[in-house]
């Protein structure tokens, strides 16, 4: 296959003598599912926060979809089409279930000020197609229900599935999760591994995900890559790295 | 009036008075000499030709729109009575009522204070800065520095710097000293003091370094304390500075403390307790405690006594109207008639007792301000004395012309046909 | 190994929010002197809430007490301070990001040495105790703990609670987030305090297969009411729980 | 600013989702509007004109603004007083020099140039934040009241850098009648308020609030932070800004820049903290508050107390009880006024 | 030259009393993350009751034990009325219910002990004393000396004790401090009763300066530059920023001031908190806030 959608070579970052992420180097195939697995404080989130534009890598360099990303910031992240889900859910936490879908659609607006304070055709037309777009996301996540509640008040399992609903709904071409069923229960994380999956499959999304669930890990992702303390000890197909004395060492801590 | 022995008509006046928030302390010793002059009024001399008169308070804070609403709710009288005149008490608040004054035709008394231009009464009908206008106030200063230094032919080279609060207010003096420089060739110095001014090192390094030979100092609130205090850190001699009318009370004086001593002030509202008024109102009032001072020692104070000054003009010109109107509680536009044809000459004041506390004054449609004249004290670390030579007077003749040019541009500006002399008489037919 | 008589005892507690959330109708439980007991149920079923309840942490979140007496040692308990609570040896490890992000993550570990007025020495001992058990936390110890990874977050907030020295530790949701060594190794620690030390600990946790392998006996909550109890064994052969609690997506993680 | 600062109700928060409670609703507004149009002109006295319902209305206007910079945005200001005051000038200017215009187009220019100088003030926020991002708005707030007082221009050289209205004429109608300027406050009043509420239910209003409740996150899915930031301060000033121009010419006549102090700013901030963060009806509530209480207060105190204290100590305990009240409030109901109303409207949630 | 100097060092000086204000902010945000709008109220308060005490003829030494009792005991109620039921609240709110806080005190100060205005002599004097070419007062000098004194004092305080450090853990997370036994009554107590005893001491100053009145409240605008400054967290901030905005505010007002027509210190100390804040967004020793996702 080798059309690799996003490829990091030599990527480093540091924090004030923390060397987080280490001369890191791996791609991922368009439409595949990635996991990135490693102990805690491995560097994945900062990876993913990398490839967004939130931090910048010392050194190295990131291809996304055959470019070069430099120096990019998380709007212009966004607007090439990489979404992004929290490990700790950052929902806009006044909204509402559908504002916040709707907020992820900003990038798409092409309306001014002038136009929404006036209500001018324009505005209400792109309105009609925000709110259909919203509604279908919001139907393919099963969170119709929820739909008016304002995500303050709901379940813990229920905002990160919004929060999965708000990165999609701007239909990325890759999205990058940050433990999305931490501190779900059997079921919820079923039904998330569900949408990831059929996010990757009916879109084509392809999907970067850290999970600490190795069950999950497995039986979702068709690659995975290993962390530890900022380096790559393991890359391949979740078998093989299942097996892997260096993860199992570093990270399962016994064999699963 | 009524004959069968129904209460008689008696005169609503208002007052909207600030007894709390930054300016309480020199609020309250005013309204005492207000409130204790018309209970001196009721209790003594029976109201005016009988007409008694009552009150009630408005609180204001001293804050623009608080005034305004006060004036808003007393403007329409009570218990029958209207309103025959309004004390703003706030050089800001009777710039926003100008306006709505006249509109409701109800004047406005502000006695050192307010628009300078409000002079020309023929374009400004219902406000009248009587007394001692700020221009009159530079003025007189000059003059007082003229005397000090052996005649006005002397000003010239001599070094005055003004430091001022900055405000409209502050910079109401710029133009009429501008023009005294021009015409006495004094050198005329500037110096601004941000508001609230408790902090002045710049201002007076600066007046280290300059070396002026007088200061006229026109401060308000904690300004005047804080400038005495830093002119004697820097060795400024304290005795070369005058304060303006807001900056010469006991409450400016007293928290500088020992060094506030030998500090001059110019005002319109002489301290002491020794005016035939004064002493009659200690014993009808103060010394049956009937007085609204909770603090004795304010008795005869700078404000105590600019209450009383106002009231006894405000009563003055009621009865004035009453001359013509009738003996019974007066409306505002009755009470402007009365205003506009004041005249409280040596006689008169004598008659009242108020000879040496109130100047002369003598009110017209021309000139509302009708004075123009202050007496220059100073603290000697308890109380103020006297220093002047009487009334200090200001080159009216000098100023007129320039304040009716800006009150004529201003009725341009407005669209104001300004009064002739005789309309005034004739309006009020 | 459910020794003793009742150490904790929660009587038909009712807890609301804000004045009208409902969200403890009537749960009693209790925790015996060196017991593991595990509180599991569905999101927002009140797991959290009745350990609020318990820390007296319910008045920081706007909620109150309704009903009910809550006992410890005999002593009715619901209406003192946190702090007092703490002295008494009960402390909650919060559910989620709850470190102090400005501090260093040795300092947010000191301040829960603190209330016990050690000397100089015994705090580094604890200190180094909780090192041994989190080797990370001690690369990280210089590090502002708000800057941390949410892993490291969570070894803070359970290290900075054992620092008190507590005699009942109630934990909320601690595998949230962390790897799964890390895990194993802090269900180790709880169940090795709990054998050496005494400790009875009252956890609240989603993956109930998890807990139930350490857990002596199981509270089932849902919807603020107790609906099962038992011990451990019992709850997880019964097949009452189902699906609902046990296990991760592919049921992997049982071993 | 921490994500607490969120509203969960009032007018922002539920528009559009079809709360059954929507035609309740909106018979209530319309029965307020036909209160506030037809029965208050029917009844009212100047005194209730001139002294509770123009400034009622005016200041509900400038929390308004501030409650859309801060209470949807997020991004913290303490310039109110400065941006009405560029309002007001502006206005002035605009009504002095080009005295063709009709009145609301330079009440709205007015708005416009207010709007202009909040965007200037709000570029700091691209990079100050939290609370940090009171210096800019203080610097403005104490810059633009020193050149109004400065340059005489701005007020076309009065002695006392004081502005007056020039005479208020629309349509041939004199409006300077206290039921004239009555009718220009409400007219503005409503209009304004439509069109910002349409601003905050629409893309520019969401992206705010994303803005308000996670910067991070917001950049990150894409939303335009530094576009919604200034856009928010834009608004919000130029809103504050018509309140400021109705402030000087329909409820005072005469101001100068001193008018517009700081304490100006504070009170638009009590009004929307009071009355409600990130909620329109809030900004109302809060002024009401603000407004009204004082009054209620005097009057209330002055018959309980009348003869018993002086007028002093009647209102240092007004100021007392004033305070008292903020607090308990607080206590109460952080999310404002709106929302207890709210709760109480609808006790079964 | 000389009166470059004695300028910079007159500016210098009156930033040391700005600074005394400032520290009293910092004291407050620091264990709470309250910004305490009431600070100016409390200086007023606890200057107002010395000056009554002293008119009275108190002594000095017992009438400022008499206003330490009421500051204290003012801080309690504080804690109790105000604090413990908005514990885990917004800074917005807790910041508004300072700004109720200030209502209350100011007014019941005035109903206690009236409204009019006070000398307040403490017997330093000050008038000018010549060192080298700069003229300086000997109050200056004690001015500069108390503010040194309670810096360092409030300095080794919360950087050196274990209560220090809580009162850090506080203003962060004060649920999560509840949770590990902090006493957050006690605390919140002792750190009002701390930043009372800072506004009494500059009450005591500043009263010395201006009399004391109601416009003592007004020194908190000069405060809040300083404040910005050095970062709403650091006590040495507050001196420095204190220092800076003194000097900066004094030789803008002597060079800059006559270019623009005066007063352009009402500004001028807001405009380089500005430009300091753009290149350090949280003050010059302010923590920076924490984002992290
Ligand atoms: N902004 C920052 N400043 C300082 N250190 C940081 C920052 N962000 C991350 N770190 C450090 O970098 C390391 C990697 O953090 P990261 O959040 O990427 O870990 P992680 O692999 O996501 O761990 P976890 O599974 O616990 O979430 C951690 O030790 C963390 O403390
Ligand atoms: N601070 C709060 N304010 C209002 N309602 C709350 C608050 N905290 C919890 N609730 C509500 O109380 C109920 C019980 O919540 P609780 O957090 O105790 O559940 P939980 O079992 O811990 O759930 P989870 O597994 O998601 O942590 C829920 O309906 C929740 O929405
Ligand atoms: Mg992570
Ligand atoms: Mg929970």
């Amino acid at each position: 296959m080798a059309d690799p959608i996003l490829e990091l070579s030599d990527v480093s970052l540091s924090f004030k003598g923390l060397k987080a992420i280490h001369a890191l180097s791996f791609s991922v195939e368009r439409g595949e599912i990635c996991a990135l697995i490693g102990p805690n404080g491995a560097g994945k989130s900062s990876l993913l926060n990398i490839l967004n534009g939130v931090y910048r890598a010392d050194e190295g360099h990131v291809a996304f979809d055959g470019e070069r990303l430099r120096s990019i910031r998380p709007g212009a992240a966004a607007r090439r089409g990489i979404g992004r889900t929290f490990q700790h859910a950052a929902l806009f936490s006044g909204l509402s279930v559908f504002d916040n879908v709707l907020a992820g659609l900003a990038r798409h607006s092409r309306t001014t000020l002038v136009e929404h304070a006036l209500g001018l055709p324009r505005d209400a037309a792109e309105a009609r197609r925000f709110r259909a777009a919203a509604e279908e996301t919001l139907g393919f996540l099963e969170l119709t229900p929820y739909r008016d509640r304002i995500v303050a008040t709901l379940p813990y399992g229920i905002q990160k599935r919004v929060d999965l609903a708000r990165a999609l709904v701007a239909r990325p071409t890759l999205l990058l999760l940050d433990e999305p069923m931490a501190g779900m229960n059997g079921e919820e994380k079923r039904a998330m591994a569900r949408f990831i999956a059929a996010a990757r499959d009916e879109r084509g999304t392809t999907i970067v995900l850290i999970e600490h669930d190795i069950g999950v890990v497995m039986s979702l992702s068709d690659h995975v890559v290993v962390l530890d303390y900022g380096r790559k000890v393991g890359d391949g197909p979740p078998d093989a790295v299942r097996n892997d004395p260096a993860v199992i060492a570093a990270y399962l801590g016994k064999p699963h | 009036a009524d004959e069968t022995g129904a209460q008689a008509p008696k005169q609503y006046f208002p007052l909207a008075t600030f007894r709390v928030g930054a300016y309480a302390s020199s609020g309250i010793p005013s309204w005492a000499g207000i409130i204790d002059y018309l209970r001196y009024l009721n209790e003594v001399e029976g109201g005016i030709n009988g007409v008694k008169l009552f009150w009630d308070e408005c609180e204001t804070e001293w804050a623009v729109e608080k005034g305004v609403e006060c004036y808003e709710r007393q403007k329409g009288g009570r218990e029958g009575s209207p309103v025959p005149v309004f004390l703003p008490h706030g050089d800001p608040v009777s710039k926003a009522l100008t306006e709505k004054s006249v509109a409701d035709k109800i004047p406005l008394l502000t006695t050192g204070y307010g628009r300078t231009e409000a002079i020309d009464g023929r374009v400004f009908p219902y406000s009248f800065t009587v007394l001692f206008s700020f221009w009159s106030e530079a003025s007189s200063v000059v003059n007082y520095i003229a005397e000090q230094v052996g005649g006005k032919d002397k000003l010239k080279g001599v070094k005055i710097a003004t430091v001022y609060h900055d405000s409209p207010y502050g910079k109401e003096t710029q133009v009429p000293l501008d023009l005294l420089a021009k015409t006495y060739g004094f050198e005329n110095i500037q110096i601004a003091v941000p508001h609230p001014g408790n902090d002045q090192s710049a201002q007076w390094a600066r007046i280290r370094q300059i070396k002026p030979d007088w200061v006229f100092l026109r401060g308000w609130g904690v300004m005047t304390p804080v400038a005495i205090k830093t002119a004697a850190k820097t060795g400024f001699p304290v005795d070369r500075i005058i304060g303006g009318i807001w900056s010469g009370s006991e409450e400016d004086v007293r928290p500088a403390g020992s060094v506030g001593k030998g500090y001059l002030a110019i005002t319109p509202f002489p301290a002491g307790q020794d005016f035939e008024i004064t002493k009659k109102i200690k014993a009808a009032i103060v010394d049956q405690g009937k007085s609204d001072l909770k603090d004795l020692k304010s008795f005869g104070s700078v404000y105590y006594n600019s209450g009383l000054i106002e009231t006894i003009i405000a009563v003055e010109a009621i009865r004035t109207a009453q001359a013509r109107f009738g003996k019974r509680p007066l409306n505002g536009e009755e009470t402007q008639w009365g205003l506009e044809h004041l005249v409280l000459d040596e006689a008169r004041l004598k008659q009242i007792g108020a000879d040496g506390l109130v100047q002369p004054l003598r009110l017209s449609a021309k000139d509302h301000e009708g004075g123009g004249a202050g007496k220059v004290l100073q603290w000697d670390g308890a109380k103020w004395t006297i220093v002047s030579n009487g009334w200090v007077k200001s080159d009216r003749e000098l100023l007129l012309p320039v304040i009716y040019e800006r009150a004529a541009a201003y009725a341009k500006e407005k669209g104001i046909t300004p009064r002739s002399d005789d309309t005034a008489e004739a309006s009020a037919q | 190994m459910s020794t003793g008589a009742a150490f904790l005892d929660v009587e038909s507690v009712e807890a609301v929010y804000g004045a009208s959330i409902l969200a403890l109708r009537d749960v009693s439980l209790s925790v015996a002197q060196g017991e593991i007991v595990a509180l599991i149920g569905p999101n927002g079923a009140g797991k959290t809430t009745t350990l609020r309840a318990i820390s007296n942490l319910l008045g920081a979140q706007r909620g109150t007490l309704r009903r009910g007496a809550i006992r410890w040692r005999g002593e009715a308990i619901q209406r003192l301070d946190p702090a007092d609570l703490v002295a008494r040896g009960i402390v909650q490890v919060l559910e989620g990001r709850h470190v102090f992000g400005q501090l260093t993550v040795e300092e947010n570990l000191l301040t829960g040495g603190y209330l016990r007025r050690p000397s100089r020495r015994q705090l580094a001992e604890d200190l180094e105790r909780i090192y041994a058990w989190f080797p990370r936390l001690k690369q990280r110890r210089g590090a502002k703990a708000g800057l941390t990874s949410g892993g490291e977050q969570q070894m803070v907030a359970i290290g900075r609670a054992l620092m008190t020295r507590p005699t009942l530790l109630l934990l909320d949701e601690p595998s949230m987030g962390l790897a799964p060594i890390i895990v194993a190794e802090i269900f180790e620690i709880v169940a090795r305090l709990n054998r050496e030390e005494g400790v009875s600990v009252l956890v609240a946790e989603q993956s109930a297969n998890l807990v139930l392998d350490y857990a002596h006996r199981a509270v089932v909550l849902e919807s603020g009411r107790v609906v099962a109890s038992g011990s451990s064994a019992e709850l997880a052969a019964s097949g009452q729980l189902g699906a609902l609690y046990l296990g991760g997506a592919g049921d992997e993680t049982r071993h | 600013m921490p994500p607490a600062l969120a509203t969960l109700s009032g007018l922002g928060a539920g528009r559009r989702p079809a709360l059954p409670a929507l035609p309740a609703r909106t018979a209530g507004l319309a029965l307020l509007l036909a209160v506030a149009f037809v029965a208050i002109p029917l009844t009212a006295t100047d005194y209730w004109y001139n002294a509770i319902l123009i400034p009622f209305l005016i200041m509900a206007l400038a929390g308004l603004g501030l409650n859309l910079t801060m209470g949807y945005a997020g991004q913290a200001s303490l310039g109110t007083g400065a941006f009405m005051a560029v309002g007001a000038y502006a206005t002035y200017n605009l009504l002095l020099r080009l005295p063709e215009l009709p009145l609301p187009v330079s009440l709205a220019g007015g708005g416009l140039i207010a709007g202009a100088v909040g965007l200037v003030v709000g570029l700091p926020s691209l990079r100050i934040k939290g609370f940090y991002l009171i210096a800019p708005t203080l610097a403005a707030q104490f810059l633009i009241e020193w050149i109004f007082n400065q340059v005489g221009w701005f007020s076309n050289y009065a002695t006392s850098s004081a502005i007056s209205a020039p005479r208020l004429v629309f349509l041939g109608h004199d409006l300077s009648s206290p039921a004239g300027r009555y009718a220009l406050t409400l007219t503005s009043v409503t209009v304004v308020t439509v069109v910002a509420w349409r601003l905050v239910g629409s893309q520019t209003g969401r992206n705010w609030r994303a803005v308000r409740d996670g910067e991070t996150a917001a950049a990150v899915i894409g939303v335009p932070v530094a576009r919604a930031k200034l856009s928010a301060f834009f608004v919000g000033a130029a809103v504050s800004g018509i309140a400021g121009a109705l402030w000087a010419f329909a409820y005072l006549g005469t101001v100068d820049a001193r008018s517009f102090d700081l304490d100006r700013s504070f009170q638009a901030l009590f009004i929307i903290i009071i009355g409600g963060l990130g909620s329109l009806s809030g900004s109302f509530i809060g002024a009401a508050f603000i407004v009204l209480l004082p009054i209620l207060l005097t009057h209330l105190s002055n018959a309980a107390l009348g003869g018993a204290l002086d007028g002093g100590q009647i209102s240092n305990l007004q100021r007392i009880i004033f305070g008292a009240l903020i607090i308990g409030f607080l206590i109460k109901e952080p999310n404002g006024l709106a929302a207890l109303l709210g709760r109480l409207r609808r006790p079964a949630c | 030259m000389s009166f470059f100097l004695e300028t910079l060092a007159g500016g210098l000086l009156a930033g040391v009393m700005y600074a005394l204000v400032a520290i009293g902010f910092v004291l407050i945000y620091k264990a709470s993350g309250v910004f305490n709008f009431a600070q100016g109220a409390m200086v007023l308060c606890a200057a107002l009751t010395f000056v009554t005490l002293t008119e009275r003829d108190v002594p000095f030494w017992l009438a400022g034990l008499i206003t330490l009792a009421v500051m204290v005991t003012l801080a309690v109620a504080v804690e109790r009325v105000v604090l413990r039921p908005l514990v885990n609240r917004s800074q917005i709110t807790l910041f508004m219910a300072t700004l109720g806080l200030s209502y209350v005190i100011e007014g019941a100060s005035q109903v206690l002990m009236g409204a009019s205005v006070h000398e307040l002599d403490l017997g330093i004097s000050d008038l000018p004393v010549e060192i080298g070419p700069i003229q300086l007062s000997s109050f200056d000098l004690v001015a500069a000396l108390a503010a040194g004194a309670l810096v360092i004092a409030l300095a080794l305080f919360f950087e050196r004790t274990r209560i220090g450090v809580s009162l850090r853990a506080v203003a962060d997370d004060p649920q999560a401090a509840l949770s590990i036994g902090i006493r957050l009554p006690v605390l919140w107590a002792a750190v009002w009763a701390v930043a009372g005893f800072v506004a009494l001491v500059a009450g005591l100053l500043w009263g010395a300066r201006q009399g004391v009145q109601f416009s003592l409240t007004f020194v908190v605008l000069k405060a809040l530059p300083v404040l910005i400054i050095g970062g709403f967290t650091s006590i040495t901030g507050a001196i420095v920023g204190g220092l800076i905005v003194g000097a900066a505010d004094a030789l803008a007002e002597i060079y800059l001031g006559p270019l623009l027509g005066g007063s352009v210190s009402t500004w001028f100390a807001y405009a380089l908190a500005v430009a300091f804040l753009l290149v350090r967004p949280a003050g010059l020793f302010g923590e920076r806030a924490i984002e992290r996702v």
